[in-house]
């Protein structure tokens, strides 16, 4: 009994949603963005605002992307992507760079996710599948260190499975480590109570929401 | 913009409260922030626990505040020198607690609560009195014994330069405690001899990221510890 | 005189044995010691444990030395890129082990390794599956995993400056495991871009002091690993 | 029944003392000298070799005493005195510089001694004394980390008690560690089988050795 409009809709945009994102962290915050959708957070910082970016490989105040003539191949980011450092930016080596990770100096994380379930549990590293070549990297030290914890991920899977669930299915990455989830449909905050719906995306009610989601929601617009 | 540069001294430790533990940088004289223990004394807060790795000297910086009976406990691994007389004296009329720990355990613990490590074992102490009723513990057959981090309210850290970001170059082997403690307080306040623009430092050689500092104070001329017992001065003047 | 220089990088890899555990620098080209681990497939030691956060790509470097068949088991936190073809062959054919460690803890237990600080406890990995089977403890109503230090007999790391002495100057982010993996093996190896005369670096910019470092091999314009895939090349040439 | 001899011999001074310690470290050793007679170790390296010094509160390459003109308050040693520091030197923060110690990376200390045992355990932190202000520093962490560690310190008390003992009574720094002691009277080594005299004294036989030491000795000389 699927309507029309609840296959139709798409709510915001990728970099609507990094737009989302960027206007709730705060003015001098020390972010840390993951690789892919994340990485769009940065261009998106309101005016007036400064934040700073850490990479996990060593560098504190990481600047844009480099024009194709000041690409180097020693500075690049946790995606190995070249990158470039601000004035006022500091290289250190891997302890150093992860003891502000699980120290609790990093004050926002942005994550992408395969599932985070209803109590904030997050799994982003692997399906579980035998074949798959298990690949953590950082992502088990920052939502273990991070202050805050925010998810970034379209609302369900190509195939329109819902990623905000229950339980998480696949392996975890950290259990109720989610702060905030911010998707194509819905923005929503991990509670004691629950997960409470803060604002949809136009078209976007909390019927349609209710149905592309398999976690109990409340709403909280 | 960030701007973590204060407008006084006073300001800048007017934050520190009564009953909190703090971080004092410093190896003897070299790295320890005189001018913001001064202020410390001044702005009054008491039943401090204090870890640094001396006592202090003579009757400024930390044995002045010391003597102002500021601190009820002492977390070091040295606690007489020469020119200590403060701390003894109150030690040995059991008017100050004293946990005495070796110098790199004590290192360690604070890098370890800047960290996010709440323990760790280590070989140091293992078979003397300072391990004594903690937990030991046998890796490859040889002993270690487990020792806990160290967290503290604040930070108050000596350095030659800073920048309004926090980022931190220190001098000589007055760097010492500083880039630890820096990393394991809530609330990190520093002295600079200099402040530097943004860019100024190299990110090749910034010793301590800015992410670690709160608060930079800019005290262009540190007073020297020796020179002022050597004048015999007593703070406050 | 203290002179740490090697004559060749085939002389200064001549060391490595059959079944060693070496640390291998870099995340992803950045500080990969690519000339190093070319020696080490001439010399032909085999039946090595790796570590190094990643396992390399296309069919240089440690995707090469792994190629070869020289590699029993990779610790690392990411072994698959969008270049690494040869790790994931052998290891869906069940021909290489692997142990998966978070980034950090990683980097935690090597530099342990190198402190003398048998096991420590962190807070990454708690209800994964990567904490399965480990000891767990609480520390203030958290809870922790106890991971243990990772001590090599070899470490073979790229940098961009160093002296007779040892001390190491890196580049940007190809630091980034260096300094830690200098100090956890019996004997460490290093590839510097330049070579300075003692004196030169800056005693309060130097990164790895000397102490942790064996040899020092003089390669004045290392090869990028992403050049050489990109030409197709496959080592041995 | 103490003889005239006995009394009298006073074997070698601090400085030939000193220069023993010196002659047995190889060349290209990282040493950290204790505070006292150890520093005077520094003064007796033989030609032709290099020897780099390691001071715990974080400098590799402290060289000599400075001019008086070029003391400076933040370039001193674990002894608070002025020190320099020579080409290839390096600063490092308190964590790292016990890396070095606690990590097995410094080959030799040389330090004082209360007490040392035939079984190499070490007392010299503390007396054990009610009033006295206990001070420990880095002595724990050193022999616990060092690859060597060489007691350089008088045969016997002021007060002619002796301080090679069979068991320490002071509180120990560390148990089975001290590996060669050098005193006035002797160098000794300790073994598995007990402590062991390589050399000694002008004018020190074995009779009088053992007459001023409470630790049972092997001749090995």
């Amino acid at each position: 009994m699927v309507k029309d409009t609840e296959k139709t809709v798409t709510g915001w945009s990728v970099q609507q949603m990094a737009q989302k994102v960027a206007a709730d962290i705060e003015d001098g915050s020390y972010v840390n963005l993951g690789i892919g959708i994340p990485e769009l957070v940065a261009g998106y910082v309101p005016e007036g605002r400064e934040v700073i970016y850490h990479t996990e490989n060593g560098l504190l105040g990481m600047g844009p992307e480099p024009s194709q003539d000041e690409e180097d191949p020693e500075l690049i980011n946790a995606g190995k992507k070249f990158v470039t450092a601000i004035p006022g930016a500091s290289y250190f080596h891997h302890a150093d760079s992860f003891t502000m990770i699980r120290g609790g100096h990093i004050d926002v994380c942005v994550l992408g996710a395969l599932q985070v379930s209803q109590k904030g549990d997050l799994a982003n590293w692997s399906t579980g599948d035998e074949k798959a070549i298990p690949a953590v990297g950082g992502a088990m030290d920052l939502v273990a260190g991070v202050k805050t914890i925010v998810v970034i991920t379209q609302h369900n899977t190509k195939t329109g499975e819902p990623k905000i669930v229950k339980e998480c299915s696949y392996p975890l990455t950290g259990k109720q480590v989610v702060n905030r989830i911010y998707t194509n449909l819905a923005i929503m905050e991990v509670t004691p109570e629950g997960l409470v719906v803060k604002e949809t995306a136009p078209g976007v009610d909390m019927e349609l929401l209710d149905q592309r989601t398999e976690a109990a929601l409340i709403d909280g617009r | 913009m960030i701007n973590k540069i204060s407008a006084s001294v006073h300001e800048a430790v007017s934050v520190i409260h009564d009953g909190a533990t703090v971080l004092i940088s410093g190896f003897g004289e070299a790295g320890s922030p005189i001018e913001l223990i001064h202020a410390l004394i001044d702005h009054g807060a008491s039943d401090l626990t204090v870890v640094s790795n001396n006592t202090g000297s003579g009757h400024v910086g930390l044995a002045a505040l010391i003597a102002h009976r500021r601190v009820r406990k002492m977390i070091c691994s040295f606690p007489r020198t020469s020119n200590s007389f403060v701390f003894p004296e109150l030690y040995r009329k059991g008017e100050i607690e004293l946990e005495l720990v070796p110098q790199g355990t004590l290192a360690e613990r604070i890098r370890s609560g800047g960290a996010g490590i709440p323990a760790f074992y280590t070989p140091a102490s293992v078979d003397t009195p300072l391990a004594e009723g903690k937990e030991h513990r046998e890796f490859d057959g040889k002993k270690y014994v487990l020792e806990h981090a160290i967290r503290a309210d604040f930070a108050l850290v000596k350095c030659r330069t800073a920048d309004r970001y926090g980022n931190l170059l220190y001098n000589k082997t007055a760097r010492n405690f500083g880039p630890v403690m820096c990393t394991a307080a809530n609330t990190t306040i520093v002295q600079a001899a200099h402040i530097a623009q943004p860019g100024e430092m190299d990110p090749e050689h910034v010793v301590t990221p800015g992410i670690f500092v709160q608060h930079v104070v800019h005290i262009p001329e540190p007073a020297h510890e020796s020179v002022l017992i050597a004048e015999n001065k007593k703070y406050p003047w």
